[in-house]
């Protein structure tokens, strides 16, 4: 295996009929087995970029690589593309097509034409590890919003992808569903699978990735390590990105383990204030 | 958003019957309803009622609500039935059938009597069946209709497009009844003319929606390998009920039985 | 003889009374199950199927170019069956629901509503208990044929005129109005009068029908002006995409 | 004006068709000009609150009080309710209906049936203090998120409402976004409207909230300021909601400066451990 998973060179991307591009010269090299994150404001490409590597559309100008071999476009390569590349959308309402939950989760499979016991299979292994067993026979529109979003995750799952791009998947979620999603995905990612996550939840970032993408109409303007990239805040500020509360907090705490202990009581008033007042 | 019925449909206690006995069973109780006797199509009634609110365990006010609406239909079309009109000179030769009239002008209006035991044969039909599609449609969730219906080969464009319009009816139904909710909260159905212009706007964001959708999921089934047909796997799990199998063979065979004696 | 008379008026009051506040069924324009002889149920069932087929025909055509309609197809499906269960305001006041075969001929072309507009009717009877199985060819028949050919047709006879806007109200209208007209003489053929026979029935079911529905008819022309002007003004790139499904139409 | 600006006294409320109840003797009194917060799990009655307090569902058993005075359900005090009590939709798409953003706008002034030019006038003024005049004419449709949210907001403060009840307001919305909201938010509060805001974001809800209400199964289980709140460690992990981060941060840094400075050594320590390990 390769050192990148996915890569894009110089593509641009604009859709037919609008006059701005939604990627412009974008470059970037995804990690292999990494857990990646992507920021930025909305509009910045998040979705157009995750539909590019689905090979959904095609770039303009510019190459995209799937381990290191450049995407080709004929009905064959974009069967096997889009098997190991799995995209879960941000609205599961508008991922979900079949009427029940294992209906849906099998289509996938049955895209592929898989023989029925083999679809059978792997639909009941996923439900199982998914805890949506109770549900498989459980018309959609029965389902709460975090059992939709479970639901869109197995769907792309069973194809058993190598990598796995998501769309805000915590959006609207409370805590309690949010951590058990982020438990899920960690044990996907422990698998073996390669992740890249796009949200605005930037303490989730700090506390989940290895790699942060930031990019910004179109372009890629930021990357590294969550503590490199957000110790930026001025470049973060201009991007109207802020620095995660966490960062910050752990930041100060670090300036304050100094040896003079005088510098700290000043920090630490400083951080409260800061903690405080970040909001207004 | 749901639909009640058809939450009843999922959740009854007849859902594990497997759904090709339950149609069986119907089919042969629709045929024998539809020439029968109205007696024996009164038993009918009774019969697959104790079916539906007895086994299904279906709400006796959900059934009773359903059947109101047959007796509504019944209702207003029974007025064309009852009273005949006919010049005044012509009275004597409807002697039998008239009941009793008034005179209005050169017309006389009476109460039929042949158009009353016609709206009672109506009305005995219209139970016997409609009591027939309830037990199918509180019982049998669609998509073990369409299965079905697959089985005795329904075309597969259909087969396609009713599993998805399924499937998309409760998303628009969804929006469609939060958009109205929303005009609500902004007092938009206070006048007849708001009302018809904020339906106007409703189902305009309505269509739009449907289009979005259409973006949306064209995008994503594509995400999946989408190969040409909506295709999906489903497992199924029901188990054949002796007791049941035998009340609905042994019900029909006496079913025939009486409608012959009559 | 004056004992004759008070049950006279006693039945001239009650029937007004009936007249006048009659609960019509909210789904009035659906045959409901079971009250068609069976013969009559299986004689609008042979009717029905040919169009059905046809329409059946040229979606397996345009869906076989691009598969991805079938998508846009049962949103459509699913669009006019939502729209026919919202309330529609009449202007007397009482409420029931537009049947959308109006703006669904327009939008999406008449054969292609056929076949919606069967699946539709399938899914009233199922999901809301409207109209039924057995006399789910007589409702086809009025309401997914006789509908939508009647708007497309009056549409582009009253295009021609040059006044969009009343060809619209015009084709909606007339095609609500003549969806219940069938029906009454649906039910009319079903029950001819002992005296009169076929017209003498036709009239009665008409007029009773005709309470509720020529203000409803009104009622379905304007909304779908309105839609369409919203439509016209705003949607156009929708307008576009819809016509993707009638390339099978010819 | 009372102390109350809208009290629930042990109201039920049940969908129909639905087996478990939405609301169970819910009892809550909502302060006049302050700015509440609504916490607690999907699901957990928020959303049917909303619109019991607009008169759009009757309470099954209960009472509703606005300003002291039982809610009537007849079209004319329903019109006043309404318009006294802003409702603004978690999904602005389903809220935002008309064709462009000043019809929109105008859409609950025409409800109202008011003369046409004070409609322009009003109209006008809110689309300057929400800087939507050169979004006027554009149609919905081609608005972004972020804008969509502020029209929503602007839909409803344009009939001048004295209760303002926000739903999700920030969900999907990135930094700069939210910000600017609140930033909104923070000037019609100023302006004397008490709000009432439905959030899971709980970082926000303590910087923000003057008063705080937590659900549960259609019940408050909960209320009082921020501080109190989510000093109910144990109570709050039960509910599956988590002490917002800023607040433990508050919290420890207040031992923190204790006198003895050998323990704020040990408590930072666990701190940053804390934070560090707080979402696996």
């Amino acid at each position: 295996m390769g050192q990148w998973q996915l890569e894009f060179e110089s593509v641009d991307y604009t859709y037919p009929g609008s006059d701005r591009p939604a990627l412009q010269a974008l470059t970037l090299r995804l990690p292999t087995s990494k857990r990646s994150a992507l920021i930025g404001q909305n509009g910045c490409g998040k979705t157009t970029l995750f539909q590019l590597a689905n090979g959904l559309y095609r770039p303009q100008r510019g190459k995209i690589y799937y381990q290191g071999v450049p995407v080709r476009y004929d009905g064959r390569s974009l069967m096997q593309l889009r098997q190991a590349v799995g995209l879960v959308f941000q609205n599961p309402e508008q991922q979900v097509v079949a009427a029940t939950v294992e209906q849906d989760i099998s289509y996938g499979l049955c895209n592929l034409g898989l023989p029925e016991p083999l679809i059978a299979e792997r639909v009941e292994q996923i439900l199982i590890q998914f805890n949506l067993l109770d549900l498989a026979t459980t018309p959609v529109q029965h389902l709460s919003l975090g059992q939709k979003k479970r639901v869109s995750l197995a769907d792309v799952m069973v194809l058993q992808p190598q990598l796995l791009l998501l769309d805000e998947p915590t959006a609207y979620l409370d805590h309690g569903h949010t951590r058990q999603f982020m438990a899920l995905l960690q044990s996907i990612h422990a698998a073996g699978t390669t992740i890249l996550l796009a949200t605005h939840d930037l303490d989730l970032v700090y506390r989940w990735a290895d790699w942060v993408f930031v990019m910004d109409q179109g372009r890629l303007v930021l990357e590294g390590t969550p503590q490199t990239v957000f110790a930026q805040q001025s470049q973060l500020t201009e991007l109207r990105l802020e620095v995660p509360l966490v960062a910050e907090v752990l930041s100060t705490l670090k300036q304050f383990q100094s040896p003079n202990p005088a510098d700290g009581q000043v920090s630490i008033q400083q951080l409260r204030e800061r903690i405080v007042n970040t909001f207004f | 958003m749901r639909l009640q019925l058809d939450t009843l449909a999922y959740t009854n206690q007849l859902r594990d019957v497997p759904p090709e006995h339950k149609l069986a069973f119907v089919l042969t109780v629709l045929i024998i309803a539809l020439c029968a006797h109205p007696l024996v199509q009164l038993v009918i009634t009774l019969w697959l009622s104790v079916w539906t609110v007895g086994y299904a365990k279906i709400p006796l006010g959900v059934y009773f609500r359903l059947l109101m609406v047959v007796a509504m239909f019944w209702l207003a079309s029974i007025p064309a039935l009852l009273i005949n009109a006919i010049p005044v000179q012509e009275i004597s030769q409807i002697d039998a059938d008239s009941g009793f009239g008034v005179t209005l002008g050169s017309l006389y209006l009476y109460w039929s009597q042949s158009g009353m035991v016609l709206s009672g044969q109506m009305l005995a039909r219209a139970l016997a069946t409609s009591a027939c599609l309830y037990f199918v449609m509180l019982t049998t969730p669609f998509i073990a209709l369409l299965r079905v219906l697959k089985r005795i080969g329904l075309p597969l464009i259909l087969q396609e497009l009713l599993l998805l319009t399924y499937r998309f009816i409760f998303i628009l139904l969804a929006t469609a009844s939060e958009v109205r909710t929303a005009q609500q909260s902004r007092n938009g159905y206070s006048s007849w003319k708001q009302s018809l212009h904020s339906l106007s706007l409703l189902i305009t964001q309505l269509l739009y929606r449907s289009m979005h959708h259409y973006r949306q999921f064209a995008l994503s089934t594509a995400a999946r390998g989408f190969s040409g047909t909506f295709y999906v796997w489903s497992s199924q799990h029901y188990h054949v009920s002796r007791r049941y199998m035998l009340e609905a063979i042994a019900g029909c065979v006496v079913l025939v039985g009486l409608n012959s004696q009559l | 003889m004056r004992h004759q008379r008070t049950i006279d008026l006693a039945l001239m009051a009650s029937l007004s009374f009936y007249l006048v506040v009659a609960p019509v069924p909210v789904s009035a324009m659906h045959i409901a199950e079971g009250f068609l002889p069976v013969q009559w149920a299986i004689f609008w069932w042979i009717v029905a199927v040919p169009f059905f087929l046809l329409g059946l025909r040229s979606l397996v055509q345009v869906t076989r170019q691009n598969p991805e309609l079938k998508l846009l197809l049962s949103l459509a499906g699913a669009f006019t069956f939502v729209l026919s269960a919202l309330k529609l305001p009449s202007v007397t006041g009482s409420c029931s629901h537009p049947t959308g075969t109006g703006l669904g001929a327009i939008l999406f072309g008449p054969s292609v509503m056929t076949v919606l507009g069967s699946i539709v009717l399938l899914f009233q009877a199922l999901l809301l208990a409207h109209g039924g199985l057995t006399t789910l060819g007589a409702n086809l028949f009025s309401m997914a044929v006789v509908g939508p050919f009647t708007a497309y047709f009056i549409y582009h006879l009253a295009i021609r005129s040059g006044n969009q806007k009343a060809a619209i109200f015009l084709a909606s209208a007339l095609a609500n109005l003549l969806t219940y007209v069938v029906t009454a003489a649906q039910l009319a053929l079903a029950f001819p009068s002992v005296t009169g026979g076929f017209m003498a029935s036709f009239l009665k079911f008409a007029s009773i029908f005709a309470l509720t529905q020529i203000p409803l008819a009104l009622s379905e022309g304007l909304l779908t002006v309105l839609v369409w002007n919203w439509l016209q003004t705003y949607n156009r790139e929708e307008l576009r995409t819809l016509k993707l499904m009638r390339q099978g139409e010819s």
